[in-house]
């Protein structure tokens, strides 16, 4: 299996979650996060004392898919999540060796269908 | 206390001097004498006062948790500059616009730059407590005003375009409404002759504000994304109703301009119809949606507190019930009308305070009763007139002026950020801030997110 | 304020006519005037209701602290509902079942609706200021009586219920400990007669709550999961806490009818033993743990005011450190009896109300002195006794009657949400909120985890 | 309030003396009556005692929210523990040294433990309210001073020794300067004598405080670890601004002794000063960073509200206006200061309060008049003189002595915690605690992050 | 090596713990993540809004150990975070191809011993 | 390509960006955590009940780059969160099988260049 590790940009998460309904897929893990990259950060004043925060906010979802449906899954999340601008971020596939439904102890598969 | 009778008999005769004692001094006398300061309308005004200014700071965190974190310090900021910007147009110019003898329409320019607005009383407005206890008193009500039409339009207006508009605003809608309705000096301002009764600002306050906002709210547009717009933390907009609802007691109570049996009923009434009408919001909506939610507990008793407004110098505890009971529903539903209608009335200003306000005036004249105020009126047909006069009046010149002021910033200034901006959030954009800059629990609480230079 | 000097001058020659004639007219009558009201009095009795007002949200702060952040709007909310339930039921019945000429354990009817509760002074409760500054500044206390109850249920009561509860705690439990204690009205209460001095409720407030705070807590059971039940916010805490210190100068203050002495001594005292307490509390803690916190000196503090709150009337500085210094260390092994004996008090409002109110009122026996308060008394092993028979009648009436209400409702409307309510927490299964809808910094603050409908 | 008139009439006709007789029957005998209470007086100095202790808790909001998260509950606790500790050693000794007729420089022990500071006026300090109620208004300024200097050794000082510090700093530093400045008693305070004007606090309160900040800074040395240093919560410090705001109604306008016109001008100028300052420390960002920030807006409404303290009580409303548009654009740079000069003043005590409050103290005498009060001065180079000799004495002795103190305490208690609890956060390492012990929306709300035992 | 990365209700972090303290694991680390699946969410209201939330709370707890200690460690947590109700969560093994230990430099199994 | 996946002390991170930026790297991901460890935790008292905390605050950096330069990177960054007290924490290796820019949809190694 293939864990598909997109970072995308907040306010397109319900666009991303709008194209995984369309494709079947529930199953999903959302994580806050910073990212830095090309995309320029913000300045930031305190009492005269200034900040450049280059760390933006970023959303991480995290999908297991079966091998085979990871490259198609990347594609759709990469264009619900496309605005053009520099920033949008990146996905990453990660081969996952096994996996458990924690509530049967099914594994394989079936444990994330 | 006793010093007047004592200083004036030394020249009198017996006769005259019992007559003169037995009352007070200026009876006699052909010349009035200076009016005396009570310790305790002083005491009470003061109070009142400092009741009012704390409003302001509660309005900001009443919407400030109910915006998104990007743009909370934005909307505390919009209420916080009201503070200043207001301050200072009032002691050049608003006051005199707003009291001084004038037209029926707008006050004259006797009292600019606070020129003789001194310590001691003055009789029409401060009869019995220093005269400036009355201008700043009133200041905190000007204050408020432009700050309430902020939860409208937010978190997408420009700062710069709103610190303007609310300096115009205040000047072009606030004061001549004020003097319409409160204005007593030499000529009556227009609906104040009318008998039209607005006790702590139902017109002047809320229906004015409530309807710019919707206003600017039209001129504006909607927001850009709105996909999620939740509260970002409830818990500040409770406490910003908890300070409101006290800081309310001076805005009703202070009404009085003395403290006497008035401003006690105008206390009790506030309190009733707040506490009522944040019930009966509660239960409509634990009808509508089997929930009861904190955040209706707070618009349910913000909306009381609108509708109570203007009548609480004029109503007893019975018709606050009444007010409280029936304003919330009102509300509630006024508050729908904009997915229908399709403006973006951010924090509902034109739903609880335009709706709210406009109700109170009304209710005012069914329910009002010169057992409670001999200066009043007593609930008629006629006096339902005068109110709707009074609400129509305040309606009408708020929405064409606001149109106005609004149409000419749109094309000069701009009314809104950039959609980037607004996305990023107004905080970052416009004010180069974070209002929570660390993210976890502060155990060891270093925020990993910024560098400084 | 003069009136004393003309009444011992009715029957002296003309010089003294002239004298009466020379202050006011109804001086030369028969009948005894009107009551005059005095604009000092009044203005502190409505800042006082004013801040006691503000005490219930200061309590919802105070608590809301200290629950987890999955039950914080279900927290304030217990708080809040009681400024809209008790207010109501106040208005309609309360204020007479506790103040109007009834027997000696309850008030009439006659003062049902606020019927002759007017702007007048009224002789027994209200001298010199209105009669309803009286009746709104006890609707503060009968306010967050019920309120400081919720503490303790925290975390799993269910709402409906809850409101259920306090209203008819309200009016079984308050009113008549409020007449007992503090009716004077024709019939004095019962309490009242025996002398128990109780100056802003110590037997009516804190031990009535504090007490039913505990019945409650047994007929809950302990909450489902408590391996983390950490306060989530306690800067939230520390607000509550200033506030409710700031309010409780009103609280105390306020118990005195007038703006005098007594207003100031009570004001004094209070602080004194707020600010002891928080120390001693403080230096309990750092002695037995090595760390003083900052939840140590909000309890402490809150401690101290709860002790102070009987004797605040009737007791001088020196006693005022004493109560402070020696309410901290009981409380503070009171409320380890929680693990002793296994019930769940969510926040101690058993261990700091109930036995910090009971220790006030027993202190209050052996410090009090007419120095202070002529109509008060002096310490005495006399007092002591009539001090435990008050703080016993409170105990053994709240224990019973709460009882009673607590297992009539937990056969009919069910007392707990369910388990899975309960680990889901409150504000989403009770009220459909969330209290902080948004994780993040905010810098560019959109919500991930939401989608509107 | 009587005196006046019945001295005037002693030499008068039967006649008078009738009228004389009418007012109260002390005016008869020989002996000197005792003063009265006037209720609106008393009212006014309560209310303004409550605010004025209300502005510790808004003060550490408006700290609290300026620090690291690690750090809030020690931010806090800083200034909440001087409500404790100096309450204690006012009440026992502090009072007496301050107010206690002593010698020109210190009070003397005729007050201690409160001794003989009763419920009557008292001719000096109280002369129509309780003696105690000056005792406690004068005891909340006690209060909040030491705690100002908590902002600039944030984050780094130990707790126990900032305690020790407090006290003694109280004791040694403020009784002595708050006596040369304000003790009437008897031979009068030196810089009183001098005539040296300070209203409410500007030379005893600010200078005093803001000076000491500075030099325990330097004594403690830079904190470790400020790469990013920026506040973690802003609309807590924003709350901390309006409540200081609110509260600082009564740290002027009580300072007038007296709910008169004078207060009512202390109240006025109060708020334009602070409204304007806050504008011009907008308006300079605004200029200098392109953006008007939040923090800069609570900022400047700070300085403002320091420098028209010590001149609140003698200037009328355009001079507030100047006061406040000056003093942001001095302190706004005197900030800057600290980065050239590499001192770490974490929230800016020195550059706001102590150059703020010597800014207030010296335009004090160049824009004083006795049109607003008799008993101050007009301005004059003499008068600026004196006020200059007023700041510079209250610099200096504050300097000496803090320097000393701190210089002992740091060879024997230790000033700092160890590097790694300052990594750590003080609130984990001095009290134990953590300020938000969850993270996340609290929509399940279970803390992952610990376990109880 | 393989990183056992368990998603599982917060609720049950407690257990998670006690269980991983009896196999003698000490080092982990923990995200406060939010999961979408079979879990039905909750329905909000502001003033009449209707906000469906189906992302919900969740914790992610992060093992690295060596590859033979796996499947147990992975079966061990599944056992105590189980409710048996849906919403339970899965558990990912994902290859890891080196761990260093920053205080050291050690690397391989040494590095989390 | 390598995800380099490092457990941080929150304070060290402006250290190891200024190393990841000697690098000339500038893409990276950062989340906050708690770790459990050898590391021992605090404990806090609330009215008396006694908590033991030992989940501390950790950042995790996660940088996805080529094969050859993932060991590199992974030592200069252990370098620079180097402090030499327990707790400094861990750097995992894990491999990636693909990588998709959101932005342009490119793929591969020029996806994160
Ligand atoms: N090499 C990398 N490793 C891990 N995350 C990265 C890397 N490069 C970028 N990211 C993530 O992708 C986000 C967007 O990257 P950025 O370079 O700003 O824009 P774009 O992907 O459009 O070129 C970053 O904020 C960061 O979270
Ligand atoms: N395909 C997946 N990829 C990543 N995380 C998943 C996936 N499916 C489920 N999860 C995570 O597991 C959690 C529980 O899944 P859910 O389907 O609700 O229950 P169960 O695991 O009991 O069947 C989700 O909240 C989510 O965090
Ligand atoms: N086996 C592991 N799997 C995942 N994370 C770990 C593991 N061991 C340690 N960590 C992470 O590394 C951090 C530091 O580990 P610790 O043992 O305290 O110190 P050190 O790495 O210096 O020996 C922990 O807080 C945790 O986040």
């Amino acid at each position: 299996m293939i864990k598909v590790e997109a970072l995308i940009r907040p306010q397109k998460l319900e666009d991303v979650k709008s194209a995984l309904a369309d494709l079947g897929i529930k199953g999903m893990t959302v994580t806050e996060v910073r990212g830095a990259g090309k995309q320029k950060g913000y300045t930031q004043h305190y009492r005269g004392a200034e900040y450049t925060v280059n760390l933006l906010q970023k959303v991480k979802v995290e999908i297991v898919v079966k091998d085979e449906d990871a490259h198609a899954l990347a594609k759709a999340i990469a264009e619900a999540a496309r605005t053009g601008e520099v920033g949008d971020g990146k996905i990453f596939l990660i081969p996952v060796a096994e996996v458990i439904r924690i509530r049967t102890g099914e594994e394989g598969d079936i444990a994330i269908s | 206390m006793t010093k007047q009778p004592l200083r004036t008999i030394t020249t009198t005769t017996l006769v005259s001097l019992l007559a003169a004692l037995s009352v007070n001094a200026y009876a006699q006398g052909s010349a009035p004498p200076p009016a005396k300061i009570d310790t305790g309308d002083t005491a009470w005004m003061l109070t009142s006062s400092a009741l009012v200014l704390l409003m302001t700071p509660a309005l900001a965190l009443f919407y400030g948790g109910m915006v998104r974190a990007k743009n909370i310090l934005n909307m505390l900021m919009k209420s916080f500059i009201a503070m200043s910007v207001v301050t200072v147009l009032w002691v050049i110019v608003g006051y005199s616009l707003a009291f001084a003898q004038g037209t029926p329409f707008i006050g004259g320019l006797s009292w600019l730059g606070l020129k003789g607005v001194g310590l001691d009383p003055q009789a029409t407005y401060a009869a019995t407590f220093p005269h400036q206890a009355h201008m700043v008193y009133q200041l905190m009500f000007a204050i408020i005003t432009p700050a309430l039409i902020s939860g409208a339009i937010a978190e997408r207006m420009k700062f710069s375009t709103y610190v303007v508009f609310i300096a115009i605003w205040s000047i072009v809608v606030y004061t001549p409404l004020a003097h319409m309705v409160w204005g007593l000096e030499g000529t009556k301002g227009f609906l104040a002759e009318k008998g039209a009764l607005d006790f702590a600002g139902g017109t002047v306050v809320h229906i004015s504000s409530g309807i710019s906002a919707l206003v600017m709210v039209i001129l504006l547009g909607k927001r850009k994304d709105t996909s999620d717009s939740r509260p970002h933390n409830l818990p500040m907009t409770l406490i910003g109703t908890g300070l409101l609802w006290f800081g309310w007691f001076g805005f009703n109570g202070g009404s009085a301009s003395a403290s006497n049996g008035l401003a006690a009923s105008a206390f009790v009434v506030t309190h009733i119809a707040a506490a009522t009408a944040a019930l009966s919001w509660v239960i409509v909506e634990w009808i509508a949606y089997k929930k009861p939610t904190a955040l209706g507990f707070a618009s349910g008793a913000v909306a009381g507190l609108v509708a109570i407004t203007p009548a609480s110098g004029y109503v007893g505890t019975t018709a606050a019930l009444i007010i409280g009971a029936v304003v919330s529903p009102v509300c509630f539903n006024a508050i729908k009308l904009k997915s229908k209608l399709g403006y973006d009335d951010t924090l509902d200003v034109f739903g609880v305070h335009g709706v709210g306000g406009t109700l109170g005036a009304l209710l005012t004249g069914l329910l009002c009763s010169k057992a409670i105020n001999s200066t009043g009126a007593d609930a008629s047909a006629t006096q339902f007139g005068i109110q709707a006069l009074g609400a129509g009046v305040a309606i009408g010149y708020s929405a064409i002026m606001t149109f106005i002021i609004g149409s000419v910033l749109k094309v000069t200034m701009g009314l809104r950020v950039t959609e980037e901006d607004e996305i990023v959030g107004l905080d970052l954009s416009e004010h180069g801030e974070a209002g929570y800059a660390e993210v976890g629990s502060g155990e060891e609480g270093h925020s990993a997110f910024g560098g400084v230079h």
